[in-house]
């Protein structure tokens, strides 16, 4: 399992690494919100889901989309707004989505995809799926009454949903405890009937043996289940570079996360030859994807007017007017 | 209030004998039973869909006959509901999320105008939201400031939402259906007192698609455009105004969006006078948009004369005294279409005629 | 405090006795959400408020706005919709307001004023005031997102607000078990940091005593406090009549609380006297109510127009255009 | 961008040299400041408002000097942040909610639409509701579907709340401190883009109160009447104009609601021709309701030719390849100014002119 984590947390970090990299040129004219530092959250809950399970997210959702297996050639033309995107360059960073690897869809306004994905995880339940939904979300997300909203309907529902609170501490500038009178995530959980548990730094490890473990039961129809995993962003809060100069947080938080780092953590457990392996494949397929979306075709203007509607064939009733 | 009898009888389409009236509670009851009944995937919920007054009667014995899965009655909880119903859909449900009043949908704005209009765009036409709202105007009856609002212009506003607003039994099955079928998100606009509408219904499954408005009284003096229930009042009106020798043509657009503007246009063209009369406030609403898009297809061609009329600029008021200035009817709307059509401020209102009376609406709600 | 007690519930009992019994003639043309039942949470907290604190409710607020002293007289005049009601007849039974009595508003719109009310309580802890804001609010109300989000801000500024959930086991005619996960509304008070706790069983004099024993801290500056009282709504859910019919609910349920009636309780615990003094004083002032109501004229049609936006005086600053 | 040089001057009002400069953001802030230092009453809250970058700096500074019970971020709860605004209103102070976009406004709808706009009214004027809610509207470098709308039509549609889209930093200073004085709910619009903006400012403080458009260049040719930052574009489109002979005059209408439209009839009775160009949708836009109170008005007595823009029918893409498309700009409103100059499609679009260009706006947000 080592190969596989430390191949997702690699890749996501170096994909992320090269976006700061390219950002500068421009030719990112996207809002880009980073997942360095906090890869492991991903890679931990969906190394531990099956093709079929579902994710939603936020903006900050490139480590989420590559984690469950989205397409690195086509999230990186979306970034560019090139034709080949995976929303055809209409979504940009903030608006991740491919079907086909269960990635339903990542929002820019806080809080909406909470209860998008517990509608969905009802579908699932309705159609006497075993799939479950997994629900990526920030600290700052949690104050929002969808939040409280969709907790309760899921456990009244009891449907398969995991609630994965990313509590990296901030909100754009503002920490935690100066927007929660009592900044205690899992207990509000727990006061809506879940079962929670909080994963202390960021610990992938830990992470994935929880979510395999409590996942069954989820998909039995044991009701969702909620995970704060402790994490930390290493950037600012959009865009590719840093913010401790803002003054809002000391440089020094940031160190005990990066000594922790779970890319470097993985890296060491497993030998010399795979990790170069993995690193080599993945350096070639990040290049490529760069040089994919760099190549792409711009979208055509025509594409402006496509996509308002879904039309399908004339309506097949006889209209007796 | 049953067919020939009625001076509203105008609003059949092609009514023959013996045909099967309905109200509109239970058209619209019937269009989600056929619909369930033809499709798994649709389903029907929202606050107290399933309690013993079932929605005016609306979802009555749907809980009984298809079970709690697939109709339920929900928390009050109108932001994540509406979440809710935006990711049912995108896994393929075709969900119809019921509200007893529009003015709750102020509450599920995000994601109705953020999430529900916008996910198939965003995404790059890789998803589609089959999904229905029903929403329902209040009127009368102290129903007042926050149960009385027809805020469909909000949704005409946004790229992405259909919105129908049918007006008679008939059309609101044939509507509903569309509505069902279609693979967007449709704002379904209705309004208490139509409830109690009666009409030709046929039975069979029939849609009412998008775009078309209908001729629902034909006439060569001036067009009137009656939205949802000002639809009842113009055909009021009309009456009032053949009583003075003018001749009123009645459209009801049925779907506000898309709107089938051709049909307007048409009309217009013989009467050259157009009042559009709105379920709502005026400032931009349906009938700034109508006629805004009437003069910059007509201009330079024919003169055309227009008037919009809707809820006065206030908010709505509880006092029976206050209340009755409050909507136009079918005397004050027949007395702003004279003004029109003569040019000039009559000063005209005709008396009440009992046979073009209101429904007797009586609460507690 | 027997005698005022029972003078407040007795009042309440038989305005709303009154108004069912007008209510077939059609002279109320407004919808009225009874509160006969549940009159014990509006008196058993007002009675231990001072006449500068605040309340905020519901459309079901006829208990709370007499219990705090809100003039009978405009109120049954706002029923009627006559140019001299509490609202001047645009507001009617659901939008019950008496600034002079600190009644600062009731909404229809569930949930609403609860965030209004955390808002007042700010701007009386910015005034310095000690005053408080206690707010009514239903069962169903609690699951509204405003609620949460409400009480998380006024722990996190800990604002002078009692809150007070009025517990009837209903939305309309849904039971509380059908709509929350976890029926417990204490402990999602608890989750957001709020001391919380419930009074069984209606009880107005304890209700009185814990409300008078928690006010001072509350004003000084301790932060909010949270009080579910479990009460039952004897009549239909809007309008004068009953609704065992319509099979929702067993006619048996209301028994245990119709035994523990608080103004028979009341009645029972003041010597005859006081208590025949304060029934005739009150009928009395009932009648006399109702017949100002009946007389009062109607707004001129002019007041259509009135309201819509508060003019003052030009604005004072120069115009440099 | 300052004064004299540039093209868009004429946006000044009276300008006399050596007159202060101000940038639009640096306008918003003295005018909350200032209005701070008068009243005690008056506090700033809103997500971010206290952070380094205080909302773009229009808040710079404000907490420091007035201290964290009148300057303070909020937790993520539009909803309920409304719902204490308003309570705060209530109790006499002067709230100024500030939103880093309008699209998060949907989610305070419910208490702006069924509170803030009825409170006085349905308490029968026994209360008052001084409230301003600063809002943004985002463009450029991929803001996309949920961060670039202009919904300030939902709140002109709505009696009881006044809307405002100051174009200019004199203007934003003299609107915001109109509104903080103003005893009503007040929406406040402002564009990301304007935001740099640098125009006079007078120091001390000064009303631009409701209800008063301002002609900001003079013509006689037709009048254009841009809203929020599409009046920048319309003095571009000016300039275009000119260059083939054609004389614009630009309106812009600063108080949405109320709506000065005496100053728009009296530019539109001498240009016989009106073009709005919208901030946002024209489907039950601002334009639509300008253009159909402008037909009212004049209809019978003088011929006037009108047309809208806006948005295009579509959500925003994040793309700059269809971004592009989306916003009219100056070229393709002089375009469709001539093309109604003319009473003819021409086919004419102007070469982009240097000086003209669209300010550089550089990302990530
Ligand atoms: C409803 C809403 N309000 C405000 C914003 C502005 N905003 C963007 S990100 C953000 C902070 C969110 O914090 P959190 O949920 O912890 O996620 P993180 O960015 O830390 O991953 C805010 C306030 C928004 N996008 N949506
Ligand atoms: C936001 C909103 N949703 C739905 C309704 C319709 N409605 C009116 S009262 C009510 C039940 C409220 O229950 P609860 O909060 O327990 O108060 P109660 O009526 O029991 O006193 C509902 C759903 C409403 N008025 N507002
Ligand atoms: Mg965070
Ligand atoms: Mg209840």
């Amino acid at each position: 399992m080592h190969p596989q984590l430390y191949r997702s947390l690699y890749r996501i970090r170096r994909v992320e690494e090269e976006i700061a990299r390219i950002y500068p040129t421009d030719r990112i004219k996207s809002p880009v919100h980073l997942s360095i530092g906090q890869e492991a959250v991903s890679v931990g809950v969906c190394a531990a889901l099956a093709p079929e399970d579902v994710v939603f997210g936020t903006y900050r959702g490139h480590a989420m989309y590559l984690a469950k297996g989205g397409d690195l050639k086509q999230m990186l033309a979306e970034l560019y707004g090139k034709a080949t995107g995976c929303a055809r360059g209409k979504g940009g960073s903030m608006h991740l989505i491919d079907p086909a690897a269960g990635v339903l869809g990542t929002s820019a306004v806080v809080g909406t995809t909470i209860a998008n994905a517990v509608g969905y995880a009802y579908a699932l339940r309705y159609r006497k799926s075993s799939a479950l939904v997994a629900n990526f979300f920030g600290d700052g997300a949690t104050e929002e009454g969808v939040f409280a909203e969709s907790l309760n309907f899921a456990v009244l529902k009891r449907l398969p949903v995991l609630f994965i609170c990313e509590n990296n501490r901030y909100a754009i500038h503002t920490r935690q405890d100066r927007r929660q009178g009592l900044p205690d995530i899992c207990g509000r959980a727990r006061a809506f009937g879940l079962p929670a548990e909080c994963i202390e730094d960021n610990d992938v490890l830990r992470l994935y043996e929880r979510v395999q473990a409590v996942a069954p039961a989820v998909r039995a129809g044991a009701g969702p289940y909620f995970f704060e995993v402790m994490t930390y962003r290493w950037r600012e809060h959009v865009g590719p570079g840093h913010d401790f100069h803002l003054g809002f947080r000391n440089e020094d938080e940031v160190q005990p996360w990066v000594e922790a780092d779970q890319v470097r953590r993985l890296a060491e457990m497993i030998d010399a030859d795979t990790r170069a392996r993995i690193e080599e494949d993945v350096e070639a397929e990040i290049a490529a994807a760069v040089a994919f979306a760099e190549e792409s075709p711009w979208p055509e203007p025509a594409e402006l007017y496509t996509d308002v509607f879904q039309e399908g064939p004339e309506c097949p009733v006889p209209l007796p007017h | 209030m049953s067919g020939a009898a009625s001076p509203l009888t105008a609003r059949r389409p092609r009514f023959t004998v013996g045909e099967r009236v309905l109200s509109y509670v239970e058209a619209v009851r019937e269009a989600a039973d056929q619909e369930m009944a033809r499709d798994p995937s649709v389903i029907v919920f929202g606050l107290d869909v399933d309690d013993p007054k079932a929605i005016q009667g609306t979802t009555r014995g749907l809980a009984a006959k298809y079970g709690p899965e697939r109709v339920f009655g929900t928390p009050l909880s109108e932001d994540a509901m509406t979440g809710a119903a935006i990711g049912m859909a995108l896994a393929g449900l075709r969900p119809i999320h019921v509200h007893i009043r529009m003015d709750f949908l102020m509450l599920a704005m995000n994601q109705l105008v953020n999430v529900a209009a916008k996910s198939r765009y965003m995404y790059g036409g890789r998803v589609a939201l089959p999904l229905v709202v029903r929403a329902m105007i209040g009127k009368s009856w102290g129903q007042g400031a926050q149960h009385s609002q027809g805020l469909y212009s909000f949704f005409m506003h946004v790229p992405g939402l259909k919105v129908v607003a049918p007006s008679t039994p008939y059309d609101a099955k044939g509507c509903l259906i569309a509505a069902v079928r279609d693979d967007n998100p449709v704002i379904y606009v209705e309004h208490r007192l139509l409830h109690f509408q009666k009409g030709p219904v046929p039975e069979a499954p029939y849609a009412v698609p998008p775009g078309r408005a209908r001729v629902t009284a034909a006439g060569d003096d001036i067009t009137l455009v009656g939205i949802s229930f000002m639809q009842v009042e113009c055909l009021r009106a009309r009456h009032y105004l053949a009583d003075v020798g003018i001749r009123a043509e009645v459209l009801d657009p049925i779907w506000l969006s898309p709107l089938d503007l051709d049909t307007i246009l048409a009309s217009v063209a013989r009467t050259k006078r157009l009042l559009v009369v709105d379920n709502g406030w005026t400032c931009c609403g349906a009938g700034a948009e109508i006629i805004a898009r009437v003069i910059e297809r007509t201009q330079g061609e024919q003169e055309v004369r227009v008037r919009r009329m809707g809820f006065a600029p206030v908010t709505c008021p509880t006092t029976p005294a206050l209340e009755r200035l409050y909507y136009p009817d079918g005397r004050t709307i027949a007395a702003a279409a004279r003004d029109l059509v003569e040019g000039r401020p009559t000063g005209w209102l005709p008396d009440e005629r009992p046979d073009l009376r209101d429904i007797e609406f009586r609460g507690p709600f």
